[in-house]
Order: structure tokens, then C-alpha cells, then sequence
């Protein structure tokens, strides 16, 4: 058992960091390739928020109980927190200035119909 | 030449192009914004040269660890004076926007072209 | 591996000073700025300077970019059409120029050679000595604080040079000149979230700021980080609740307190020095023990450099942002 | 190794946010690459401080962290007094 615990730990902390880069890389595809604004916003905060958690739980199962894993989770939950401040007030900016989501445009019945960009 | 000390000087060339790029800004562009963003690009393309001159193959930011005996530190000197270089750059790009903006308001244009036309 | 982070970093770099001169809006150009600024720091990392890195972050990312915005209120945003005589000659220059400094970086030793010149002169004794010496393990705080004492000095009074500078051309002394009457408070007042969560973290920064400034013996840090991670709290605050706020909280006798109180305080431990018989900035002669005199004495020009440093880069943001931009008829002048 | 792949994926995601930041085309595109890019620095200084195995360097990843929000709000503020100031003389 003594010998597994941290075998098994290890395996979890590098899928953990794998899955984050994974979600990371995804995102940055996800803000070139996507059509229109609103679309890039939303891939890069949701990946943003996954990948943040899952590197940050992998980087803290390799360090251990120590100051750094502390600082870590610090770390994590100020970008939980401001990452999607940031990525709200943004959308807020961009919805102000008068810009349509391209989905609002399909559906029938909306606020936004009849507006173009 | 191996190609690993190639690379090895491509701190240096990324150096040299940021200083010509920053010192294009400044003497080819009119905005005088835009002459003191060149100038601020000029300045941390030394900041560059100086912190890759301080790097020690296989070292360590100098912070020293004496449990640790076999530890290679950077050089901590170049560090030192560009610390210091980056707070100060900030006061003076701040001092020249001050009279950019007293400029702005004396002769409601920053385009070097349009000054020398009112003088 | 150190190679790898460059290739892409440096590449980056390059990249992006590229776009930042090619732009004409000033605006992008300065939020190009800020990710010239974030690479640069990572830069700066990877190559092992860890302090200079924190204070790029620190400066970089959020008291360049809003002197800059706060500058271009004041001013047009659109960088007008140049006429083009004189490009093509400093095209050629520059060229020329940039050919010449590449050929003479094969003269330099590559990157990370441990033989190079600049490794053999009065690193290795700072290395060497700083423990013994001043018996706590940052090299660059050693250096900065005690060994090139007269230099940092220098620097600090430069920072405050410039900063009382901004204020005269400003004119923004009392902030009660015809250019500050602000007609009302400005600020993200009705956007909630932003407000919220915002309000939570300033005084993080604050802690933040103050373990940087207290723990740059242990780490990286020390007070020119310092100094600009609790300015960059207020401008959060400011950015957050209005102008008017930020000066009820933190008025503008304060920060000149603060400004001329730290230059004067570094100042004074070099005389304090010189009058209990040692030489100037030699802080072993402060207390019995000449390592915890050391300490004490790095301990409080620190002190002064932070609060000199923090107290500039807040005047100089509200000698800009609290002014009213004044278009004057063209036609006029 | 681990935190080799994984600072590659963040650098690659650094040149795709960059790419987007000098494509645009709204302003508004260009926040968003600035801010992802932010994000971005914060996790790979993170990992570099484990890769270089001086964990106690992680004050850096901090202090981004808690300073990056300050550049976006910074941003669209100035977006609403440029369009006060617009609004207070349409002549200019």
C-alpha cells in the first residue's frame, strides 16, 4: 500500500497537468478559429477556468503539503476569480457597443432583432 | 559551430533588431506618442542584453540555497542595474507624456509635422 | 530547454515590437504594449532574474498601460498619415544598423558561457560574501541595498526627480488648478460585478505588496516591487470607484509625504551612518552586531525605496487622470 | 518532462493568443487576446518555477494574478470616457 499511494499520485498529478494543457491548447485554438466575438469569448473563458483548475490541482499534488502548495491555490483562486471578471465586463463592453451575437440573429422572437452589425 | 552555440547568440540578435525597431519608431515616426513607445521598446531591448548576459549555463537565479552546496548562480550584477532601469524607465516615460500632453495642449496636434508647420 | 523558451519568447517578442510600430492606433498600439510587457517578463524568468521579472510584472502590467490610457484621454488616439520623405532613408539606416550589431554579437560570448568576462569581475564575491555579510540569501537585494548602496540612492532620487517633474508640467501640484475641476466622480460605478470583485482583491494587493516590500531579503522582492504593486491597489481602487475616492483615501499631502519622506529616509541612514563613525551607507556600524546592523539598515532604505517609489508612480497617475482634457481651438493659436 | 510538454502547450497557446491580438479585428478581440495572454503568463510562470525546481518563486505567478485585472478594467474604462468625452463635444 505504502508503495502504491504514491505511484498513484503521481499518475493523477501529470493527468491532471496533461488534461490542463490539453484545455489551455484548446482554447487558444478556440480564439483563432471561432467565428465572431462573443464565440471567442466563450472559448477562451471556459477553457480558461478548466484549465486554470486542472493544472493548478496537478501542480499542487506534485508539490506536496508545502508553503508552495499554499501559494498555488492562492494563485488558483485569484484567477478563478478575475478570469471570468474579466472575460464578463468585456462581454459587457462588447454587447454595449452594439454588436449582435451571431446566434440571436437565427432565433426569431429576440431583443436583438432587427439589429446588425 | 554546433548548432546549439548558434543559438546561443539569438538573445543577442533578438536584442539587436528590438533597439532598430525602437529606433525606427523614434526617427522615422512623427506621432510623438508613438516616438515614446519606440523609445520604451528601445529600452527594454537593452534590458535584454543585459539579462542575457547574466545567465550561467546550468545556473540559477541568485537566490542562494546553503543547504545546497553544488548550486551554479547567475550573475546577480546585471540584474541589479535593470531592476533599478525599469521603475526609473517608467517616471521618465511618464515625464515625456506630461510634455506630450502640455504640447497636445498648446498646439492641439502631436504630429511632428503639424508643430513645425505652427512654429 | 533555455533555448526552447527563447526561440518562442524572443520570436514573440520581435513579433509583437513589429505590430506595436506598424499600428496606427495608439490604443492597440498600447495594449500590444502591455503583451510586449508580459513576454518580456517572462523573459526575464527564464533567465534565471527572478526580482527583475517580478518587476516588470509589477510595473508592467498594470502602471505602464494606465499612465499610457490615462495620457491618451488627454490626447487624439489616431496616429495621423505621415508624409513619407525620410522613411526610406531610415529604413536603410536601421537596416545597416541592425547588420552591423549582429555581426559584432559573434565577438560576444554565446548565452550562458561560463567563462565570459562579465562573470569573472565582482559577481563571484557577491556570491560569495552575502551570506556571511548580511546572513540572508538574496544576492540582488544584497547588491541593491548594500554593496551598490550610491547607486540605488541615485536611482531613487531619479524617480523622484521625475515624478516632481510631472507634477510641475502638469501643473498638478494642489490638483486645484483650472485643469482639475472634475465635474463629477468617474469609475465603473454601475457595472456590479467587476465593482465586487474588484473591491475583494485591492486589499490582497495591498498584502501582497507589503510581504513583497518585507520578505525581499528571503525571495524576490524588495521595495521597487513593492513600491509598485501597492500603487497599482490604489489605481485598482481608483479604476474601481473614481478619481475622487482614491484621493479621499489616500489624499495628495500623503503621497508627497511619502515621495520626499522615503528619498529622505534613505538619505538620512547614510548620514546616520557617517555620524555614529562609519562610512556612508555602512550600515555595520549601526548596531553592535555588524550582520544585524547590516539587516536593520537594508531593512529600512527598503522602506524608504518603497515608499518613494509607490508614491511617484501614484502622483504621476493622478497628475494624469484626474485632468480634464482641454481641446483649444485650432484655429486660434 | 511533464512540465516541459506542458510549458510547450502554453507557449503554442501564447502564439495563437498573439496571432489573434494582431489580427483583431474589433478592439474588443484585441482585449481579449491581451487578457487570455495574461492568463496565459500566469500558468507558465507557474510551471516554470516547478520546472526549474524553485517552487518558492511562485510569488511571481502571484503577483500576476492578482495585477491583471487591472489592465482590462483599465482598458474599458477608458472605453467609457472616450465615449463621454465624444458625446460632450461631437465637433471633434
Amino acid at each position: 500500500m505504502t508503495e502504491v499511494f504514491p505511484l498513484v499520485i503521481d499518475f493523477l498529478s501529470r493527468s491532471l497537468m496533461l488534461i490542463g494543457a490539453l484545455s489551455v491548447l484548446i482554447g487558444g485554438i478556440g480564439v483563432l478559429r471561432m467565428p465572431d466575438i462573443y464565440s471567442r469569448i466563450h472559448a477562451a473563458s471556459l477553457t480558461d477556468t478548466m484549465g486554470t483548475i486542472a493544472l493548478f490541482s496537478g501542480l499542487m499534488l506534485e508539490a506536496g503539503f508545502a508553503l508552495a502548495t499554499f501559494k498555488l491555490f492562492a494563485i488558483m483562486v485569484f484567477l478563478l476569480l478575475t478570469g471570468p471578471t474579466a472575460t464578463y465586463a468585456l462581454a459587457n463592453a462588447v454587447l454595449e457597443s452594439g454588436s449582435v451575437p451571431a446566434a440571436a440573429k437565427l432565433s426569431d422572437g429576440d431583443d436583438f432583432k432587427g439589429e446588425t452589425k | 559551430m554546433n548548432l546549439y552555440e548558434f543559438l546561443g547568440y539569438y538573445n543577442y540578435w533578438v536584442f539587436a533588431v528590438l533597439l532598430m525597431i525602437g529606433f525606427y519608431a523614434v526617427i522615422a515616426k512623427t506621432n510623438l506618442i508613438k516616438k515614446l513607445i519606440g523609445l520604451s521598446i528601445f529600452q527594454s531591448a537593452v534590458f535584454l542584453m543585459y539579462i542575457s548576459m547574466d545567465k550561467v549555463e546550468g545556473g540559477t537565479a541568485p537566490i542562494l540555497k546553503p543547504e545546497m552546496t553544488d548550486l551554479i548562480y547567475s550573475n546577480p550584477l546585471p540584474q541589479v542595474l535593470i531592476l533599478t532601469a525599469i521603475v526609473v524607465g517608467v517616471a521618465t516615460l511618464a515625464l515625456g507624456l506630461a510634455i506630450v500632453v502640455r504640447i497636445n495642449e498648446r498646439y492641439g496636434s502631436i504630429e511632428e509635422h503639424d508643430l513645425l508647420d505652427a512654429d | 530547454m533555455t533555448i526552447v523558451f527563447a526561440l518562442f519568447l524572443l520570436s514573440l517578442l520581435v513579433i509583437t515590437a513589429l505590430a506595436i510600430v506598424q499600428t496606427r492606433n495608439l490604443f492597440v498600439a498600447v495594449m500590444l504594449l502591455s503583451i510586449f510587457s508580459l513576454l518580456m517578463a517572462a523573459n526575464f524568468f527564464v533567465l534565471d532574474a527572478a526580482d527583475v521579472a517580478l518587476t516588470e510584472a509589477a510595473v508592467g502590467a498594470g502602471v505602464t498601460t494606465v499612465i499610457f490610457l490615462s495620457a491618451l484621454t488627454l490626447i487624439s488616439g489616431t496616429e495621423k498619415k505621415a508624409p513619407q520623405a525620410g522613411r526610406g532613408v531610415a529604413l536603410i539606416v536601421v537596416t545597416i544598423t541592425t547588420l552591423l550589431i549582429i555581426y559584432a554579437t559573434f565577438d560576444k560570448p554565446r548565452l550562458g558561457d561560463p567563462e565570459a568576462p562579465v562573470h569573472q569581475h565582482v559577481a563571484p564575491f557577491y556570491i560569495e560574501n552575502t551570506y556571511e555579510l548580511m546572513g540572508f540569501p538574496n544576492v540582488v537585494t544584497a547588491v541593491l541595498a548594500s554593496f551598490r548602496g550610491y547607486d540605488t540612492l541615485g536611482e531613487v532620487f531619479v524617480v523622484f526627480a521625475a515624478a516632481i517633474g510631472v507634477l510641475f508640467i502638469l501643473d498638478a501640484r494642489t490638483g486645484t488648478g483650472p485643469a482639475y475641476g472634475m465635474p463629477e466622480a468617474r469609475g465603473l460605478k454601475h457595472h456590479l460585478i467587476p465593482k465586487a470583485v474588484g473591491g475583494l482583491l485591492v486589499p490582497f494587493v495591498l498584502l501582497f505588496g507589503l510581504y513583497v516590500q518585507f520578505h525581499g531579503e528571503y525571495g524576490p522582492g524588495g521595495g521597487f516591487q513593492a513600491g509598485a504593486i501597492v500603487a497599482t491597489a490604489i489605481i485598482l481602487y481608483a479604476i474601481l470607484e473614481g478619481e475622487k475616492a482614491a484621493l479621499r483615501a489616500v489624499p495628495r499631502s500623503v503621497l508627497m509625504a511619502l515621495v520626499v519622506g522615503g528619498a529622505l529616509l534613505y538619505g538620512l541612514v547614510g548620514v546616520v551612518c557617517m555620524l555614529m563613525g562609519g562610512d556612508f551607507l555602512d550600515y555595520s556600524v549601526l548596531l553592535p552586531d555588524p550582520v544585524v546592523g547590516r539587516q536593520v539598515g537594508i531593512i529600512i532604505i527598503e522602506a524608504g525605496v518603497g515608499m518613494a517609489v509607490c508614491g511617484s508612480l501614484l502622483s504621476i497617475f493622478h497628475a494624469f487622470a484626474s485632468r480634464r482634457p482641454s481641446r483649444i481651438d485650432h484655429e486660434s493659436v | 518532462m511533464i512540465f516541459a510538454v506542458v510549458a510547450i502547450a502554453i507557449l503554442v497557446t501564447m502564439v495563437l493568443a498573439v496571432i489573434r491580438a494582431l489580427a483583431g479585428p474589433s478592439i474588443y478581440d484585441r482585449v481579449l487576446a491581451v487578457n487570455m495572454f495574461g492568463t496565459k503568463t500566469t500558468l507558465l510562470l507557474a510551471v516554470v518555477a516547478f520546472l526549474y525546481g524553485r517552487a518558492d518563486f511562485l510569488d511571481l505567478a502571484l503577483a500576476y494574478a492578482l495585477i491583471n485585472l487591472v489592465g482590462v478594467l483599465a482598458v474599458l474604462e477608458f472605453f467609457e470616457s472616450r465615449v463621454e468625452l465624444d458625446r460632450e463635444s461631437p465637433g471633434d
